[in-house]
């Protein structure tokens, strides 16, 4: 699928990630997540399409802790896409692993097989307490209940990007697109970027020695990129 | 004109079949005699052969129904090319599955569809069949007028009983 | 955002005006005339500046179409207006160089908060009661003018969380026009140890900064500087450059905390320190640095100061520390041979000793030589000073009689052991704010004031000094409410009382600051004042002379209460404001994972001893009061600290926050930091039992917290 | 919490999905009869009302004031002209009746700019307006409609090109 | 064979098989309403959960997938009884089999009806199912056969059409006879029903053929549709499922489970419908002794699949695996063995305890046992995944429950009709049976 314009893909570098999740915010704020409410929090209904997965290593006092900041990895060759029977999630031209909302008809296969569990559900229709529905980025769909959700790498964003250049008739360069995560990390931990173009900061880090991916044995072909503690 | 004869009693099975003997001898086709009863009889392929050509229907039903669905699915597949999780666009492997229960389905729809008709089934213009009761075994032979005195003949000769005519006399 | 999507921002003109509608469904809603200002689809970027801690981080803000339900005589209408969709950092602000913390993010939820203030109140029930109805401006103004008259003006009490800048600026001069005390703060979060550590050490006004991204290996010690200390986003972003951001240098970052907290977390070494034993392994590190030579600049230290280091008893420092001797030695070594070091003293959680810690961390940049230089402490911008800092918040509560309430919720921030919470009950309240929180239930009156990303402000950075960086916000949508700016509404009181005031705008606060062929509306469109350099200088070299280093002493028999109790300011409530924000309350605890309420931070062996299970419930008692919440066997606690994040039980702010877990502060003895009489917030003993019951469930994101399952072998 | 009015929006716009209806009435009463011929006859572009149709996302209505900017003074005193300086007057707007939209539950992306760089004439989807007066639904669009033409000018028949 | 009960005459037969369909006893209504009320309670709850939204269920992420599927795979596990039973028998040309197939066969349709529903009870949009089968539309667009659910639908429907015709073939010539006593609308249904069949030889021919064929086909189609359901799942990466085991494991899983529930079925009817003459010791005793085979069968393929987890020693299946074994899941784990092997290998293997109560206390314990198993499979893994930090525990609510329970309530309703419509054995099977006996 290189052969299209763009492969976008991402790269978090853990040495410089410090847990602070306002990626986790960020995406709230950019994608109209749903809001959860104890109840749905209590039963594992509550919805980050970024979260920062936390580990503890050692036992006191010689203890770590691992920050991992988890999002869809827009695998190449993504478990989630064949089992879907109505073609909701599939694979476009750039790489993206797309969700449909509207094609969707809630089977969850794709949540079961996706190996990252970055997929999640509307149980219901979500509520907004008026007036926090003023906040909604007009940009992304505010899904209905039933159907599956997840992480686009912002394809709102890429899409504007897109649309600006266009209109000002000029290519898109490294640094356009910004994730609302990528964006509002202050660590600069996130990158993102045009894989196909060998000069983007991406492919240069995705190429350094530290890139490593998740769950790479399953090959499912993340194209996101994990630069691992240089320690 | 149809003439039915009526067997009744313990070897009822053993009478019909010299009855259709005597009835083949004087020449009546297979498909002129029919035979009634309310449990399957055995009869010898010899006295009266019923060909089916049931499991060849099924056969070509499964591969006409193979074909299609191969067809179809390639033709889903291309017309909106979407490539999901890098497998290829049209996999015999991916698909291999609906291939084979659609190609089955062709077989039990050609098998029933077969078997109405072998059977004759659901038929317009069938001739009036007798009404058999449970042990009773009745034979009708379809024949012109001036056969039915054979006909006739070779039935009672079989020891049939109640012997009679219907349809009209030609 | 990057700096070409950056020019998109339109000057700020007013863009709230809004066209009506009738509402049927179908019916269409007309664009805005001129067309060009709320056309659907399109964003507009207009600079602003983050109010919800008060680093003073410069943010810009996406504003598209929305639409609202509003009743014009007796119709329905269908309004579409300008509202907010994202706020971002501003690219060309220092302090958040682009990127914003998830609080500040979620700051547009405080302003489309469905429990929002919506005009003026006056109380109707019992205090704390939260039982108001509304009034008019008019009434609210004249009830206020009353009370201020009728009372001693020496009795006027002004709380505000304002940051440096024009709001605190003009709230000052309110207060010196009207002849009362300058305004206090009761915030946990005002850092005034470390701001009267840097007056004492170097007569420095102001938060020291520390340019992390140029140091090659750092100390810190009790400073979460990437968490809940001072700046996350500034610290944050300091902290990527300083780990990645040079090629072949990686930053080494040593923390010497009580507690595994998000610095301890991304750091390369954790040092388990005792409680309130900060000051003594800084000591202790700047004796071995002394021993080994590695001082490089000793001869800068006071005399005095050298002499009390050397003579301390370096091994029982070490031992009172509970760090392993060993590797404080080796820390020690690789500080003082490292090229650019640095040491960061903070009081994250405050001790009865914590201003000894920072002077004593300053006195060792001092001896490393790095005050000043690049990746060392630097002098703040004179200007970043907040005025509110005041120790005595709690005396001067007490005797007062009129209290003015500007965002600060003292009833939740002040331990009930303090008696604020009864004292508040016989005096006369006013309150800004816009929510009714714990202490607006106490409220008389309630006059909100617009929210800060409706009105207008300057705000001078609390880092990022001694360059001058003063973020600035002109209003760009209108108020969704009956609102209005905190300067109108003392400008309309000051008049009433007939006395000479002038409110402060941010154009007038920042005049002064602008250098020559700089202009305000350049200010206004890029959304702040930043230069390069030394604003006006301030002294480098250390004004005191004085050293010492004292155990620390907790509130509580030792033998009743055997744990030490430690809240602390946590990345999505900071000082508890972002509990209202269903986003903070949803944002998984980067401890415990735990959301809509927080836990108790128990160490296994505690834990084990208690019987008590993650999820299961605890009481933690202290002298003082108890409170009853979840635990959390937190793997990295140190044994016998028991930690809680401060954010939770409020009794009243909001639909998200009220009545929801439990506050931490309200079992605290009133102790006080020995030097400097701040509330000593880490300086209580507590005991803990479990509880048989569960009232509710402890709520996690990711209960898990080790990669292998309990039952993960053959 | 879950009142049985949004519930049964919910149906209702699954059912509108289902059966590729729209939200939306092809035959309009118009508040106003406007007449789209008349003041095309006059050489006015669409772009002169609806100027977000070649920039933006949305073409955009023209508000009461535009319309004021030439009947404040032109033909005031015809019924319908006199309906529009009445909503002037009253300072509302003119509550135009949507004809062109999409389901709700198809959670389309529409944007203008983009199909017009591509030089897609505003006929191709809203018909002659030339000669329409009034405005009303001409075209249907559904989403095979959207898919054939993207396959005659070989445009994107990618999903997120237009659901999102 | 000695099965053969002493009967009178064909007339004897008659009048026995067709007594149950008379008149009804006030204990059938009875039932028959008790089941219809909890069948409708089941409907009920799953109004419930399409008014309010499938979060009314219990599943959650990142358990995607709970009581419905669970439910699914168990009842397309029973709709192997018939078929199996049958048409193996049928080709084998068992004697025995005769009073036994029709029951058998009468279940697999049944069963197959409510299993086939499931996978749309669990639809997030389930008003939305048809986008699962390819017709034109404007969206230009088909279902995606690549996905396994696909698979199924074309299974089960295939499977769904065979099992009817295959049920249907042997009962034409009965309702052919019945047509002939019955008055009144069931006449006139017999007669439609009945296609007109005479009895001549040549329809018998045909008959005896078609059988035959659909015997072959159906016994491929059976073994396929199982295996299709358990790759479901063997398709997906996720940890324990992803084996390639599953596909017989089910098949042996869906007989084990189907005979059990025809045990029970016919140990109903032979008390019920006083057909002891018909359904003798013997029946049960074969059934009994295929149920132990079965059992055994079992016991290998689990602990085959769950030795290889462990000896592999996989740190992600080992989570799967230990919470199966000894975690929270291990108590469900060793009733599941408890019932699944330990009692009917007691009860059945010891020849002395074997009889018709125990073969059905057997068979009782085998349903609770084998949907113990489909639980065990479908929820733990989903609970472990792979990131430890994702790992949830599921607990189904009312809905769920309920829509459970109503569909053994809808089975058992389904079923009295049918006895209550069409012997419950073929009778002419049964008279050319006793022809060739004697």
């Amino acid at each position: 699928m290189s052969n299209s314009e763009h492969r976008w893909g991402m790269a978090i570098d853990l040495d410089r990630c410090t847990g602070c999740q306002a990626c986790v915010t960020a995406c709230h704020a950019e994608n109209n997540l749903p809001l959860s409410d104890p109840e749905s929090a209590a039963k594992g209904r509550a919805v980050h399409w970024i979260r920062v997965d936390r580990y503890y290593e050692g036992e006191f006092p010689n203890i770590r802790v691992k920050h991992v900041p988890v999002l869809c990895q827009q695998c190449d060759e993504a478990p989630c896409e064949p089992v879907c029977p109505v073609y909701a999630t599939y694979h476009n031209e750039e790489g993206l692993n797309v969700q449909v909302y509207n094609r969707c008809v809630g089977t969850r296969y794709c949540g079961n097989n996706c190996p990252y569990s970055v997929r999640f559900f509307n149980w219901f229709d979500p509520v907004w307490p008026s007036p926090l529905e003023l906040q909604h980025n007009p940009d992304v769909s505010i899904r209905m209940g039933g159907v599956m959700e997840k992480c686009t790498f912002c394809i709102q964003r890429i899409k504007r990007s897109k649309d600006d250049a266009a209109a000002e008739s000029r290519p898109l360069k490294d640094g356009d697109v910004k994730p609302a995560c990528v964006q509002s990390c202050p660590a600069e931990a996130m990158v993102f970027g045009d894989l196909n173009d060998p000069g983007s900061k991406v492919s240069q880090l995705a190429e350094s020695g530290r890139a490593t991916r998740l769950l790479e044995e399953l090959g499912t072909k993340p194209k996101v990129f994990y630069l691992q503690k240089a320690t | 004109m149809y003439l039915n004869g009526e067997f009744r009693f313990g070897d009822a099975r053993e009478r019909v079949l010299r009855a259709l003997q005597e009835l083949r001898e004087r020449g009546f086709a297979a498909r002129d005699v029919d035979v009634f009863s309310n449990e399957p009889l055995e009869i010898p392929r010899d006295v009266l052969e019923r060909r089916s050509h049931m499991s060849f229907a099924a056969v070509t039903g499964a591969v006409l129904f193979c074909v299609l669905i191969i067809g179809f699915v390639s033709f889903t597949q291309y017309s909106y090319p979407l490539i999901t999780g890098g497998m290829p666009l049209f996999s015999f492997w991916a698909t291999g599955v609906v291939f084979y229960e659609i190609t089955m389905l062709g077989a039990i729809l050609t098998t029933f569809c077969w078997f109405l008709k072998e059977a004759g089934l659901l038929r317009r213009g069938r001739p009036p069949a007798p009404d058999v009761e449970p042990g009773m075994i009745c034979i009708r032979v379809r024949c012109r007028i001036e056969q039915s005195v054979a006909a006739q003949k070779s039935l009672e000769a079989a020891g049939a009983t109640n012997i009679q005519s219907s349809g009209d006399a030609r | 955002m990057d700096r070409r999507n950056f020019f998109k921002i339109v000057s700020t003109a007013s863009a709230g005006v809004a066209a009506t509608s009738c509402g049927k469904k179908e019916a269409l809603i007309p664009l805005l005339v001129p067309e060009h200002q709320i056309a659907p689809g399109e964003e507009q970027w207009h600079p602003s500046v983050c109010t919800e801690c008060s680093a003073g981080c410069g943010v810009i803000v996406r504003v598209m179409e929305g639409e609202r339900i509003v009743e014009r005589n007796g119709q329905k209408f269908r309004e579409r207006i300008a509202s907010i969709k994202k706020i971002e950092g501003n690219p060309l602000d220092p302090v958040s160089s682009g990127a914003l913390c998830a609080r500040g993010q979620a700051a547009v939820q405080s302003l489309y908060n469905p429990d929002r203030v919506r005009g003026p109140m006056h109380r109707t029930g019992d205090r704390g009661k939260a039982a108001f109805s509304s009034m008019s401006w008019d009434d609210g103004i004249a009830a206020i003018t009353k009370a201020i008259s009728a009372t001693d003006k020496s009795k006027v009490v002004f709380l505000t969380t304002a940051p440096a800048g024009s709001r605190l600026a003009g709230i000052q001069r309110f207060l010196q026009s009207i002849g009362a005390p300058a305004a206090y703060t009761s915030s946990l979060a005002d850092f005034s140890i470390e701001r009267q550590a840097a007056q004492a050490v170097f007569g420095w006004t102001g938060m020291p900064d520390y340019h992390v991204s140029q140091a090659r290996y750092v100390l810190g010690v009790g400073a979460d500087f990437l968490g809940g200390w001072v700046s996350p986003v500034y610290y944050g972003g300091q902290f990527g450059r300083f780990r990645q951001g040079r090629l072949g240098i990686r930053g080494k970052l040593v923390q010497a905390e009580s507690r595994m907290s998000l610095t301890a977390a991304s750091a390369d070494e954790w040092l388990p320190v005792r409680p309130g034993f900060e000051p003594h392994l800084l000591v202790a590190v700047g004796r071995l640095l002394l021993e080994e030579k590695l001082a490089r600049a000793a001869e800068q230290l006071p005399p005095g100061v050298t002499e009390s280091i050397l003579g301390a008893d370096l091994q029982q420092l070490i031992r009172s520390t509970g760090v392993d001797p060993n590797v404080l030695r080796r820390v020690a070594r690789e500080l003082g041979e490292s090229e650019a070091p640095l040491v960061i003293g903070g009081a994250s959680v405050i001790h009865s000793n914590s201003f000894q810690a920072i002077v004593a961390s300053h006195y060792l940049n001092i001896m490393l030589g790095n005050v000043g230089r690049r990746g060392g402490p630097q002098a703040p911008h004179p200007a970043s000073d907040v005025a509110a800092a005041n120790p005595n918040v709690v005396e001067a509560l007490k005797a007062a009689q009129v209290v003015f309430l500007d965002g600060e919720n003292p009833v939740y921030t002040l331990p009930p052991s303090s008696g604020v919470a009864a004292a508040l009950a016989s005096k006369t309240i006013i309150s800004f704010g816009s929510f009714i929180d714990d202490s607006a239930a106490y409220a008389d009156v309630i006059l909100p004031s617009h929210h800060p990303l409706e009105a207008e402000a300057a705000v001078v950075a609390m880092v990022g000094g001694p360059a001058t960086s003063v973020a600035v916000a002109t209003p760009f949508v209108r108020p969704l409410y009956d609102t209005r700016p905190l300067e109108q509404t003392l400008g309309d009181i000051a008049r009433k009382l007939n006395v000479a005031f002038e409110p402060v705008t941010a154009k007038s606060f920042v005049q002064p600051l602008l250098p020559n062929g700089e202009t305000w509306d350049n200010v206004a469109l890029r959304g702040g004042l930043w230069l390069e350099g030394e604003a006006n200088a301030q002294p480098l070299k250390p004004v005191s002379k004085n050293m010492q280093w004292s155990d620390p002493t907790f509130s509580g028999d030792a033998l009743q209460f055997p744990l030490q109790f430690q809240p602390y300011l946590s990345v999505q409530y900071h000082d508890g404001r972002g509990a209202n924000l269903p986003w903070m309350q949803e944002l998984p605890d980067p401890a415990s994972s735990a959301m809509w309420g927080l836990p108790v931070e128990i160490d296994p062996k505690t834990a084990t001893k208690l019987n008590v299970a993650t999820g299961d419930w605890v009481r933690v008692e202290s002298a003082n009061g108890k409170l009853d919440a979840p635990a959390y066997v937190h793997p990295a606690a140190l044994p016998g600290v028991v930690s809680m994040a401060i954010g939770e039980g409020h009794t009243h702010y909001g639909r998200y926050a009220s009545g929801r877990g439990a506050n931490p502060i309200s079992i605290l003895a009133p102790a006080q930091e020995t030097s400097t009489g701040v509330l000593a917030f880490g300086a209580t003993r507590v005991r803990v039992a479990r509880l048989e019951q569960r009232p509710s469930e402890l709520i996690q994101f990711s209960p898990q917290d080790r990669e292998q399952g309990p039952w993960g072998h053959r | 919490m879950f009142g049985w009015r949004r519930r049964s929006r919910v149906f209702v716009r699954d059912a509108a999905w289902l059966f590729m209806l729209f939200a939306v009435t092809s035959r309009a009463e118009q508040p106003i009869a406007f007449p789209h011929n008349k003041h095309m006859q006059l050489g006015m572009s669409c772009i002169d009302c609806h100027i977000g149709a070649d920039t933006r996302a949305s073409a955009g209505i023209p508000s009461v004031r535009k319309c004021m900017f030439c009947h404040s003074k032109l033909l005031t005193n015809r019924p319908e002209i006199k309906k529009v300086i009445d909503y002037s007057n009253k300072n509302l707007e003119i509550p135009w009746v949507r004809v062109y939209g999409f389901s709700p539950g198809a959670e389309v992306k529409f944007k203008h700019a983009p199909h017009f760089r591509a030089g897609i004439g505003c006929s191709t989807c809203h018909g002659d307006l030339t000669k329409a007066t009034v405005a009303e639904r001409v075209v249907t669009h559904t989403m095979g409609s959207c898919l054939t033409c993207h396959r005659q000018k070989h445009a994107t028949e990618d999903c997120a090109a237009c659901h999102y | 064979m000695a099965t053969l009960p002493a009967i009178s005459s064909d007339e004897g037969i008659r009048r026995d098989l067709w007594r149950p369909l008379a008149g009804a006893s006030s204990r059938y209504l009875i039932v028959l309403c008790v089941l219809s009320a909890v069948a409708l309670w089941g409907l009920v709850a799953w109004g419930y959960q399409l008014y309010r939204g499938i979060g009314v269920a219990g599943i959650r992420r990142p358990v995607f997938w709970g009581f419905y599927l669970v439910d699914f795979v168990f009842w397309i596990g029973i709709s192997h009884a018939g078929t199996l039973i049958s048409a193996i028998l049928r080709l084998t040309d068992a004697g025995w089999r005769k009073p036994v197939t029709r029951a058998a066969e009468a279940i697999t349709v049944f069963a197959l009806m409510i299993g086939g529903l499931f996978p749309i009870i669990h639809l997030g949009r389930a008003w939305l199912f048809f986008w699962l089968f390819p017709y034109p539309n404007s969206r230009l667009l088909w279902p995606n056969v690549r996905s396994p659910l696909m698979w199924d639908v074309t299974a089960i429907s295939t499977y769904l059409t065979g099992s009817t015709i295959y049920l249907f073939l042997p009962l034409i010539p009965d309702v052919a006879q019945l047509a002939k006593r019955a008055t009144g609308w069931r006449r006139r249904m017999y007669r439609m029903l009945s296609l007109g069949w005479t009895g001549s030889d040549r329809e018998w021919n045909a008959l005896e053929s078609a059988m035959k064929l659909m015997a072959g086909i159906i016994l491929a189609v059976a073994v396929s549709v199982h295996t299709v359901v358990a790759w479901d799942f063997s398709m997906a990466v996720a940890p324990m499922w992803h084996s390639s085991i599953f596909g017989p494991y089910f098949v042996v899983g869906a007989i084990f489970s189907g005979i059990a529930a025809l045990l029970i079925v016919m140990a109903l009817i032979r008390k019920t419908m006083h057909l002891e003459e018909y359904l003798t010791p013997h029946h049960f005793n074969n059934l009994a002794k295929l149920l132990l085979l079965m059992s055994l069968l079992w016991l290998y393929f689990t602990v085959a699949e769950n030795l290889t987890a462990w000896y592999g020693n996989e740190p992600k299946e080992m989570n799967v695996f230990g919470a199966r074994i000894r975690g929270n899941f291990g108590p469900y784990f060793w009733v599941m063995v408890l019932c699944n092997f330990v009692v009917p290998f007691v009860l059945l293997g010891i020849r002395k305890l074997r009889n018709i109560l125990t073969a059905t206390i057997a068979s009782i314990t085998v349903l609770i046992g084998m949907w113990l198993e489909r639980f065990l499979i479908v929820v733990p893994t989903l609970s472990y995944g792979r990131l430890a930090a994702t790992w949830g525990r599921y607990t189904p609510t009312w809905v769920e429950i309920s829509i459970t329970v109503a569909t053994f309530a809808s089975m058992g309703v389904l079923y009295l009709v049918f006895a209550k419509l069409f012997p419950i054995i073929a009778i002419w099977e049964f008279e050319t049976q006793s022809e060739h006996e004697d």
